[in-house]
């Protein structure tokens, strides 16, 4: 295993630290538990939005507190869900009155700790709702699965619920928002590469050199289907059909585009896929309202690509364009 | 020997050590169909257990030994292991809630307590591939072995049997709960690390009856 | 040979593509000659400010055309300097009457064809200044060698020149404040693992599972030397070392410390070197003013990181907190 | 043969032919001490150069063929190798501008030309292990040729010759030019990629001279 870490045990604590000093104006770190919130949190009044899993994935959640988007993030241990304390701990820290809503990716680790600090929560008297966000369309969605995964799409639900709290939705209107966003946004993801989780040491799973794997989860899972290596163009492809399929997408749909870097994939890479998903958006007579393209919801040095589609409205695209202050995502101030 | 709570120290003292011993193992079975961290999370609980030991007073009972692995496990696994094991021991704990000395009643309200909390958290059904894999069938065995008149050792010696041909069980079976559902037919031919470690725990029950 | 491309030849044009696509709120792109500009370009009357190199670094270069910094970038082959007609293309395209800067990072084939595109650009008329970056410290600057390599460093010239030109400084004035950025930048990198040029489709050298290089360069070219991997901490301090004692930086300088990924090292080991570098700069007494940690100078999937330490003082301050709105940078608008 | 236009359209068609040939060996050459693309640019750049000889006007010169290759090999290739080789043949060309046929003394007018176009751009010198140690070999050896009477083949052939041993020679140098100096001690032991392929330029310029 090769990184630029110390103990492995430390990674998550010292990266932190590092956050904390790297952008001091934005937020505030507390390390014990460890939890990243807004530095000027609680703020009075405004719904609070919490969110968090397994570290890993960085700049998700940490990466998109600030203004106009999270008001903390729970960062886990690698890949492990955080447990109930540090979400309580958060939950507290930025609940300003008017309630906290959490924003949970469907992973039964961190759907039952989000689930137990919420119960810590009420039984302090502080109203919180949660939403599971499951954009995954690699997964069956079935009554005898787990159901699909949160992935990037995460990221479009945060974002956008963020800016409706921003601008003062009460608890209901910020979820109904987060459940919208949620409910039209798809996503699936490819990886040329395994990841190694330091306490792991090992590639979480093995892929030949010709080989990729279709549909894989952000935890290092495998995906689906391990198939040949292929030009970016089929790839797209095979990632972008089941997801137009699965809402479904049509003709005349405003949407916005999002291709997604797995972290060990360099940017050139990801514009040719954004190229090609583009093109076929545009055959099919769907509009590319908005667009982001980058490394967002990541697998530590995994090489690979998601590619999320989501369905646009008025509403949607105001508060997608409404000012964002984070570390990772950032316009309008 | 009774089970008072030098039998439940020993039995958690005996599980921090199992687990860490198989700690590789553990997660060399979650990378396989899974993320790669039960080994992980379970030993980084149990550790923080052992250190926990022995701070418990004077006077201890049972479940005052399970309910403190309870809400340590709860505060330091994460994960999907965490809350479900945590809640296992809970339950536990409710069911022989102040008795000093375990009877075979006792030992099998206890398993079947714990088993119960996992499945009230996760929901999770027999043949699904997950712990309940292991657990079902122990609460089965031990609950014949005590109508069949066995002592509380062989009780939870016969529990810990089931849990281990429990955890074999779910070779073959495709995962309808947890990480592993999301591979369809790829799980199968894979051991469920959940039962696997659910046995282990089960299996330094017995030993620590055993003497 | 992984990559998420289709034919090796088309990488940076279909990249190109990609990017004009996602980013055409910023700036348009033109394919024949490849060169990226702002999509307000010409800006009458103010300083343009472009530069180029070979692909491979993104979101160097054209990650950062736009308000408040370059005003067009030309890109090259993966590695491989432009040619003069494009980057003469570009030139004609963005100035705006108030002359031209090009920011060259000092290589001989950069250099080479700047120069030339320079000759070209006067003999139609435009006024055309070059600054050539080179602030890495483990290339040793002599008359006997092609001098020190322009590499992290240049990103904070391309900033905050280009800051000083948005607010209506003349050419003489931007050319010397980006002089300036870069006589007090200095960088350092290490590489974890090598990079793969598509058309070359081998490692650009090879290095054993508990290897690093030290003292790398950007283009995939070996480093200075070659040791054990050792813990993050260790590795800060042999590439900050060597860069505190170059400008010198001594006790009580206000400093930017920038953390360059290389493109395939996850965030969390990136915050890791920084919690370290920020560390060991405050034990010398060294203020951390103002701080940028990511993927901004990389060399496609290369693993590992550089760290540059540039000197501040108000004015730079000042110009480095201006607006900025680019793919890769963005704040105050 | 005369060295008239056909033999400097093969000269430059068997030019394009040897680097495509050599693309893989020149980019790890340059891989080693460089940043693994020289091959690629050569290629890049004679490719073209290849399509663009069909177009030489009918009359044309050897000048107007090595003109057409400067500014093709400008316009191409990129990197160092792009203007400085554009320069060499750019140089070489105003060396011979106009003559038909060239005779010993153009041979060595047009190789001296292109060398000190060369060091015009780069300002190496001899020994810093670049192109520039495969180039002044050769046009010491040319002009040694013409002094001793030699054929214009025989000078196309010396030049050639001594290239290659000036590439080689540049073996055991330490870099003082390019990426390589930025390797210090390191380039030791591998040779210049910009000299092996001034090489191959200057051997297919002898080989089209032989026929
Ligand atoms: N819904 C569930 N019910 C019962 N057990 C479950 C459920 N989901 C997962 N498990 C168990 O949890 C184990 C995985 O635990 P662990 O790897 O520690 O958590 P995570 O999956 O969050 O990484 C599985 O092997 C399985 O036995
Ligand atoms: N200053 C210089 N003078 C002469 N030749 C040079 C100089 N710098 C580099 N070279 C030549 O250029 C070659 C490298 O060319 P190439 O790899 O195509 O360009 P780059 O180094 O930009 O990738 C070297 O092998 C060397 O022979
Ligand atoms: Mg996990
Ligand atoms: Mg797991
Ligand atoms: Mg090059
Ligand atoms: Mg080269």
């Amino acid at each position: 295993m090769k990184k630029l870490i110390n103990d492995p045990k430390n990674v998550v604590a010292e990266a932190a630290a590092g956050f904390a000093l790297a952008h001091s104006d934005i937020v505030s770190v507390s390390f014990d538990p460890i939890f990243i919130t807004r530095s000027d949190a609680p703020v009075a009044g405004k719904v609070a939005i919490i969110s968090g899993g397994g570290s890993g994935h960085e700049p998700l959640h940490g990466g998109f507190v600030g203004y106009g988007m999270l008001d903390a993030a729970v960062p886990g241990p690698v890949f492990t869900s955080p447990t109930p304390d540090p979400i309580f701990g958060a939950i507290q820290a930025v609940d300003g009155g008017a309630g906290v809503l959490q924003i949970v990716k469907n992973y039964t680790g961190d759907v039952l700790n989000f689930e137990t600090a919420a119960e810590l929560a009420e039984a302090d008297g502080i109203t919180v709702r949660t939403v599971i966000t499951n954009d995954d369309v690699a997964v069956k969605d079935s009554l005898y699965t787990a159901g699909r995964r949160g992935v990037a799409g995460t990221v479009l639900v945060e974002k956008i619920a963020g800016a409706a709290a921003q601008r003062g939705d009460d608890l209901d209107s910020v979820a109904a928002i987060a459940e919208k966003v949620n409910a039209g946004a798809r996503s699936m993801g490819v990886a040329l590469t395994p990841c190694v989780v330091p306490h792991a040491g090992e590639p979480s799973f093995e892929l030949a050199d010709d080989e990729i794997e279709i549909g894989i989860g952000i935890h290092g899972e495998p995906g689906r289907e391990r198939i040949q290596l292929e030009p970016a163009d089929n790839i797209v492809e095979r990632l972008l059909t089941p997801i137009l399929e699965d809402l479904p997408f049509a003709s005349g749909d405003r949407v916005l585009l999002f291709v997604n870097g797995m972290g060990g994939t360099p940017q050139v890479e990801l514009f040719i896929v954004f190229r090609h998903a583009a093109e076929v958006l545009k055959q099919q007579g769907i509009t590319v309202a908005r667009s982001l393209v980058g490394n967002y919801v990541t697998s530590l040095e995994m090489q690979g690509a998601s590619i999320t589609v989501l369905k646009l409205d008025e509403e949607l695209e105001d508060l997608w364009d409404a000012p964002v202050q984070t570390a990772a995502l950032r316009w309008g101030r | 020997m009774v089970l008072g709570i030098t039998w439940a120290t020993s039995w958690v003292a005996r599980t921090a050590d199992v687990i860490s011993e198989n700690r590789t193992e553990l997660t060399t079975l979650d990378r396989a169909i899974g993320d790669g961290d039960h080994g992980e999370n379970m030993d980084r609980g149990f550790s923080a257990v052992r250190l926990k030991l022995a701070d418990l007073p004077e006077g201890a009972v049972p479940s005052d030994a399970l309910k403190m692995v309870a809400t340590t496990l709860i505060s330091t696994v994460g994960g999907a292991s965490g809350p479900l094991f945590g809640t296992a021991y809970l339950k536990a704990a409710g069911a022989i809630a102040g008795t000093s000395e375990l009877d075979g009643a006792a030992v099998v309200a206890l398993l079947t307590a714990a088993r119960d909390g996992i499945v009230l958290r996760g929901k999770a059904e027999l043949a699904d591939k997950t712990m309940i894999d292991a657990w079902t069938p122990a609460v089965d065995a031990a609950t014949a072995a005590l109508a069949a008149g066995k002592t509380e050792a062989d009780i939870l010696a016969a529990a810990a049997d089931a849990a281990e041909a429990g955890a074999e069980s779910t070779d073959p079976l495709v995962a309808r709960k947890g990480r592993a559902s999301y591979l369809g037919e790829r799980a199968v031919g894979h051991r469920d690390p959940g039962a696997v470690s659910s046995a282990l725990i089960l299996r330094a029950g017995a030993d620590a009856a055993a003497g």
